[in-house]
């Protein structure tokens, strides 16, 4: 229908989050770059049933490709397996599928790298240890599990390059890593004010925590107000992931110690990239794609952003938003 | 003198029905208007339109001889016009004083429109106190017996400073001492030039009351008395065409001796303060229950029924000890209950009549628990023509039917099987003459059959008409039985009121 | 059945508008994918329609899924034990649950949507604390099960195919037999109900009992459809869409109303709206927007229609409604 | 008032557990915190409580704070109004929504369930479409206010101080006036009322007003105290925290009950639970299970003492259970 001409292909994030405006933005410069037609959709739920609708219904719209962060990508593998990309060109972007031959490539974040990086953050604000907390919504979510498993491995001086096999059960309490002792994880079910309860609850429980960490964006922000509004004098170090602008905000006020960023906005665009690539045709397109690694994966380095170069940072993202 | 209010040439028809066709009425001030008819004749439905609830489809209403039109109930009582409707109407989560003034509390604090408790209490105490009801004013309503929540209603529409006062069927759960109270009463609102209509199916308080008397039959008028033309054959041969011969059947008087000894309950207790309550029915028996309004009869009824929790006490049916914990249990063993208060416990309102009719029986109605529709549909057909329901069709919701006709769905969902004991609570509710002396004729049948009936009612008549024996509450005990013999007004009245049992 | 028409308009207008926006060479799939959906939907909103019919309201059905769906990973990952076995126990934890939930609304006489409450947090607390927050690795081995049920007889979803059957053993259990009608009696006039002697207390935990039930195998084939479990969200949502759906096919929550092939189409109402949705390429955050407006389109005309209206009195309605409204 | 003694004497043992597991030090300010959050969760919980009174009942209540949230931050963020011109736009629409929704369930006759539910889907999208699916940057435009009231007086959180007074202004309505007692004839009888010339539509209409006007005040609490706005979460299950507060303080989803001190205790056993939680570190994914269980005994208790049992009576139920279950 509605004939552009031009061909169709897709990006579906895992939900409407604020975080995939940036990728959304990066998915239209791509298409408008390279002459595709674009379908961005951020599905109203973060389940993997919502998810396949959407696709099951795209691939009945002619598109020719599509990019997805998946929601359970191991249960799921099948599904993408045999039902997507045996018909249309697939692309994995922020979450990838444990069968690397089951899609074209790989786009996003090394999770766990992101993750060790925010221990290496952690280590520096509280280089003689002590007790740490970590937040975040869901702890089954792969991105969730990755990320805090980097950080115990640096916490514990385990030095891996990869996601170990074997990971920190989600409930464990009073763990100990080398100097530093993990509280627990608290999870908060992606509501905001959930979380800035149990910031402070925790504050509260435990006056001593050295170090807060927050796994999701949301999550630094409503450490720093819980860290804020507590009477004790003593502050812990915070921790953050994602560009939230309270929390650069807080980086700029030397409460945030630093923050793991991703870079969505290229999520969407190499997504893209590589989709119009094959939409055309150019089916080789991979071979050359520069830093790609072994298994077709493409990795969007993260960054450090600490109080030396927030600052060019934030102007960073205003641009993309076009604020 | 110009007439109060005058309706000429209503016309109202529902699907199926043509409930009233040009019919006049006009009453003047302080008139005692009654209007009788059988069940259906539209007496319901005419009060309806003229206080605001229906629009009529044709004809005028005047008041004061200026035409008016009644668009609501607001709009009705601005004019004056007060119903109280044949069904009750109470918000059961407020209390008493709460129900009597609702819509018109008494309020302080200006635009804030606080309500004045002391006020609403003691006024509401006051109106509650003329009328007989002398339970506090804080009582909430949903706690109190059918009977007490009638007077309530009666004591709202009093307390409603009227001009035209409309009473559809207000006495049919009061016993006489209350009926009483409520005449003298409307005797003096009467002397303030307050016109009022009076329904009724107890005829013997239309010859008390009425100054004039409007008859209605099948949506139509079918004549009229003045005062002194007003006499019970007068009033039946207009109502229903015919001259109705005996009114109260006892063919099978004789009781035919049977080798069961029929129930006996024992030491029958569902209140912690309450001495057992013991008696028998014999088979074949009509046992009448009298009590002032609240003595306890209907709990009895539940309590036998299995509705409420016994604390104490045995049944047993013919010897045989049983337990009976749900209604499904006294089912079972033998025991019906025709309840008291249809419209919440005897009827589905939004189903049909057959469905209705029906419900109880269906386990005999359907085959591996297939429901057989045509067997259903004969039951019902049969029921509604035995006991002369109108209805357009068994298709009809029950809730569409008229009062009287409703009840008489009730009776019909039980009457179909035999029972071993049979409690009728207020039987005779809302139901016309004729259909009276069919149900009666049904009892007789029944008991002839060797069902024992207890029948409880606040119709003395009725009561001294029918039984075989008469067992009267006061106060939630059993105070006296009475034999045949020595069955008098005055002998029941006596033990109601607490007086010593003489027997 | 009258009171059917307005919907299922409704539901002929959605299809067609579908077909409109989709490719010709697509169709056949894209009925598929919409014949799998209503099959799986539909047995969750089958069982709440049943609840509701006596009066009940269940807003656990999301939660019992999630549940199910964890005992059931937990069993076949965690445990190996045989599929057919873990499916049993999977089904007769739903039934226990409807038990419960019945006792404590009968026995105990606690108010529907508060029991209920209390299991839609409670069962998915259970959920997470059965899989420890991690995704089970569920895929491979309910695989040849998976195949199963995703196959087709007919070019029909074998999900429609259960859907069918569930359906028509439930319309006999409703519509023909004398429990059926007694759930009606039960939802329409409780007290009544029990003054003619029907078992009150049993047919509704029997009507708890089924929603449970059919959750659980909803839970079944959500798990079969997707090969995945996810504590904190599948299952989200499923009691408002099967609720949804129960009541846009023609159930009242006041009880006492309601026909099962109404409970078909209102489901097939959602899953079709939905499909449409992407079809039609709106923006995803209007999507909630659109079910919303459509669900309460659908409710006003069926309102309309079962007051008697018809057809052309809706269309003039606004007219009206605007008289009414200045008169004052 | 003596129904609520069983609620009351659970909310101060919750209290005095939380003080046993929580280091005396800390109790001050984690006094402060919960008043905080009772002053924000009790908000929404009056107005669904009002409803709840009149028989209706409101499932947009987590979507309408959400939009409301939403509207206020495009407002101040993307068009520089001033802030109380935006609050007070805020709240107009908070009663515009009631109004909408009042009159679709009185003049339409629909069912409130059915049409909140479709506020439920409409609001939330309607949310997100107004933001764009992108974070606000609200933080720095409301400071200020956000810094006044996150602040406190004589030590106790100012939000807690509004709900109070809300709390004032609604027991008076309720309880004290005309208005609030043709609430509850509304709720218990509906035709009664009706023939008692209330004016029904206006007062059922005015019912939601209430309901979403203080879902819009919840709505500014809620940005105020995180200073942050998301279209896919905030307000998430406010609701039902709404509705499970109400019911737990006494009212009656059938209509015509209800208490607004209940209505603050429910609230305040919400809040104090899940601090209890953290404060006893019970595993997070128990929490919804403890929530859950907490809600369910809450109930029980609740119904037990209305029906007129004694607490020894309550103690030997399980016996006397048992008994009756054993009897047959
Ligand atoms: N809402 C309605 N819908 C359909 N039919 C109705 C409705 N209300 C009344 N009717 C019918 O109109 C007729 C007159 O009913 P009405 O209630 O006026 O009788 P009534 O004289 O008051 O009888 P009763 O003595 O039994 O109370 C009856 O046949 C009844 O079935
Ligand atoms: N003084 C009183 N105060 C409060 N309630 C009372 C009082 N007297 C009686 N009642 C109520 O009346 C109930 C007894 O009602 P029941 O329905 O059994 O009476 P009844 O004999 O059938 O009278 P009625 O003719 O009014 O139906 C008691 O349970 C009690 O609730
Ligand atoms: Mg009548
Ligand atoms: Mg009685």
């Amino acid at each position: 229908q509605r004939a552009s001409g031009k061909p169709k292909v897709a990006f579906v994030s895992n939900n409407a989050h604020g975080f995939w405006t940036f990728a959304q933005r990066g998915a239209e410069a791509a298409a408008k770059e390279f002459d595709v037609e674009l379908e961005f959709r951020k599905p109203s739920e973060d389940s993997a049933k919502v998810q396949r609708e959407i696709i099951e219904d795209l691939m009945n719209r002619r598109c020719k490709g599509v990019a997805v962060s998946p929601n359970d990508p191991e249960n799921n593998l099948n599904f993408f397996k045999n039902n997507v990309a045996s018909k249309i060109a697939l692309v994995m972007a922020d979450n990838d599928l444990p069968d690397t031959s089951a899609r074209r490539c790989y786009i996003g974040t090394h999770n766990y790298r992101a993750g060790r990086a925010a221990g290496e953050l952690v280590k520096q604000a509280i280089p003689d240890g002590g007790k740490i907390a970590i937040f975040v919504g869901k702890m089954d979510a792969s991105n969730a599990q990755e990320r805090r498993q980097g950080v115990l491995d640096v916490l514990a001086g385990i030095d891996s390059k990869e996601m170990p096999a074997k990971i920190t059960p989600a409930d464990a309490v009073n763990l100990s890593l080398g100097k530093y002792i993990l509280i627990g994880t608290r999870t908060d079910g992606s509501k905001e004010p959930e979380c800035l309860a149990k910031a402070e609850d925790l504050l509260n429980k435990h006056p001593d925590v050295a170090c807060m960490i927050g796994l999701w964006e949301y999550n630094p922000p409503a450490i720093l107000r819980a860290v804020r509004g507590s009477a004790n004098p003593k502050k812990p170090a915070i921790v953050a992931f994602d560009e939230n602008p309270q929390t650069l905000d807080g980086i700029r006020k030397g409460e945030i110690i630093g923050t793991i960023v991703q870079n969505p906005y290229e999520f969407g665009y190499q997504s893209i990239k590589v989709l119009a690539h094959f939409a055309n045709g150019k089916d080789d397109i991979l071979k050359t794609w520069p830093g790609i690694e072994d298994g077709g994966r493409i990795f969007v380095p993260h960054r450090v952003i600490t109080k030396d170069n927030v600052d060019t940072f934030e102007a960073e993202v205003n641009k993309i938003l076009g604020k | 003198m110009p007439p109060h209010l005058c309706a000429t040439g209503i016309d109202k028809a529902f699907p199926g029905v043509r409930a009233l066709q040009n019919v006049q009425l006009e009453i003047q001030s302080g008139e005692v208007l009654a209007v009788v008819g059988e069940n259906g004749a539209g007496k319901s439905t005419l009060m309806k339109i003229l206080a605001g609830v229906y629009q009529p489809d044709a004809g005028t209403v005047e008041m004061d001889q200026r035409p008016i039109v009644v668009r609501s109930v607001k709009e009705a009582e601005h004019l004056g016009i007060v119903l109280i409707h044949q069904e009750l109407n109470l918000a059961g989560d407020l209390d008493i004083a709460g129900n009597i003034f609702l819509g018109r509390e008494p309020t302080w604090g200006g635009l804030l429109k606080l309500i004045d408790q002391r006020r609403l209490h003691d006024n509401a105490a006051k109106i509650a106190n003329r009328l007989g009801l002398t339970i506090p004013s804080r009582t909430l309503v949903h706690q109190l017996s059918l009977g007490q929540q009638q007077l309530v209603e009666i004591a709202r529409a009093i307390s409603l400073q009227s001009r035209l006062l409309i009473l559809d069927e207000p006495t049919s759960s009061l016993t006489e001492t209350e009926t009483a109270r409520l005449f003298s009463v409307l005797k003096e609102l009467k002397t303030q030039g307050i016109s009022i209509l009076y329904i009724s199916h107890r005829l013997k308080e239309v010859e008390i009351i009425a100054d004039r008397v409007v008859v209605l039959r099948d949506g139509k008028n079918a004549g009229e008395l003045r005062r002194g033309e007003i006499n019970h054959r007068a009033l039946v041969q207009l109502m229903v065409g015919r001259e109705l011969k005996q009114f109260f059947q006892r063919q099978h008087q004789a009781k035919t001796p049977l080798a069961r000894t029929g129930i006996e309950v024992k030491d029958l207790r569902w209140l912690p303060a309450q001495p057992g309550i013991t008696f028998t029915i014999e088979p074949g028996e009509i046992v009448g229950m009298a009590g002032l309004m609240g003595a306890g009869r209907t709990e009895l009824a539940q309590t036998l029924f299995g509705v409420r929790r016994k604390l104490t006490g045995a049944v047993t049916i013919d010897g045989k000890p049983i337990a009976v914990r749900k209604p499904a249990d006294a089912i079972a063993a033998g025991i019906f209950l025709i309840p008291e208060d249809r419209r919440i416990e005897g009827l589905i309102l939004t189903d049909s009549v057959k469905h209705n009719i029906s419900i109880a029986s269906l386990p005999a109605l359907s085959r591996f628990g297939f429901l057989q529709r045509s067997r259903e549909e004969r039951l019902a057909e049969a029921m509604c023509e035995r006991f002369m329901v109108r209805t357009p069709g068994i298709g009809q919701m029950v809730g569409n039917l008229s009062g009287g006709n409703q009840q008489k769905v009730v009776l019909a969902k039980w009457l179909s099987r035999t029972p071993k004991l049979l409690i009728l609570d207020e039987p005779t509710r809302g139901i016309d003459v004729g259909a009276k002396s069919e149900i009666y004729a049904l009892m007789d049948d029944l008991a002839h059959q060797g069902a024992g009936i207890l029948m409880i009612s606040s119709d003395l008549e009725e009561i001294l008409g029918i039984s075989d024996r008469v067992l009267v509450m006061h106060a939630g005990t059993l105070a006296g039985s009475l034999h045949r013999a020595e069955l008098t007004e005055e002998a029941i009245m006596h033990l109601a009121t607490g007086g010593e049992s003489r027997t | 059945m009258k009171k059917l028409t307005g919907i299922f308009a409704f539901l002929c207008l959605l299809y067609v508008l579908i077909l409109a926006f989709t490719d010709q060479e697509a169709w056949g799939s894209n009925n598929f994918n919409l014949t799998k959906r209503i099959g799986i939907y539909g047995i969750s909103c089958l069982g709440a329609g049943l609840l509701i019919v006596t009066g009940g309201v269940d807003l656990s059905i999301g939660s019992v899924i999630c549940f199910c769906a964890a005992i059931f990973s937990w069993l076949v990952v965690d445990h190996h034990v045989p599929i057919p076995a873990a499916i049993v126990v999977v089904l007769l934890s739903g039934a226990l649950i409807g038990a419960v939930n019945g006792f404590l609304v009968t026995y105990l006489g606690l108010q529907a949507f508060v029991v209920t409450l209390c299991g839609l947090f409670a069962f998915r607390g259970a959920a997470r604390w059965i899989l420890n927050d991690e995704i089970p690795r569920i895929a491979a081995p309910i695989a040849d099960w998976s195949a199963f049920f995703n196959g087709s007889f007919l070019s029909i979803s074998i999900f429609l195919w259960l859907l069918l059957g569930l359906f028509v053993a439930g319309s006999i259990f409703l519509h023909f037999t004398i429990h059926g009608r007694y759930f009606f009696a039960i939802g329409s006039n409780e007290r009544a109900a029990r003054y003619s002697g029907i078992n009150v207390d049993f047919y509704k935990i029997l009507a708890y009992v089924l929603c449970s039930f059919f959750a659980a195998i909803a839970a079944l084939m959500d798990v079969f459809s997707i090969s995945s479990v996810q504590a904190s969200s599948t299952g989200n949502f499923m009691e408002l869409y099967a609720i949804a759906g129960a009541v846009l096919g023609g159930c009242s929550l006041r009880g006492g109303e309601g026909i099962t092939v109404g409970m078909l189409i209102g489901t097939a109402i959602l899953c079709l709206l939905r499909n449409l949705i992407q079809m039609a390429e709106i923006k995803d955050s209007l999507e909630p927007v659109v079910i919303g407006v459509a669900l309460l389109v659908c409710a006003i005309i069926d309102e309309s229609l079962r007051r008697g209206l018809s057809w052309r009195d809706l269309l003039s309605a606004p007219q009206q409604l605007w008289e009414r409204w200045t008169r004052g």
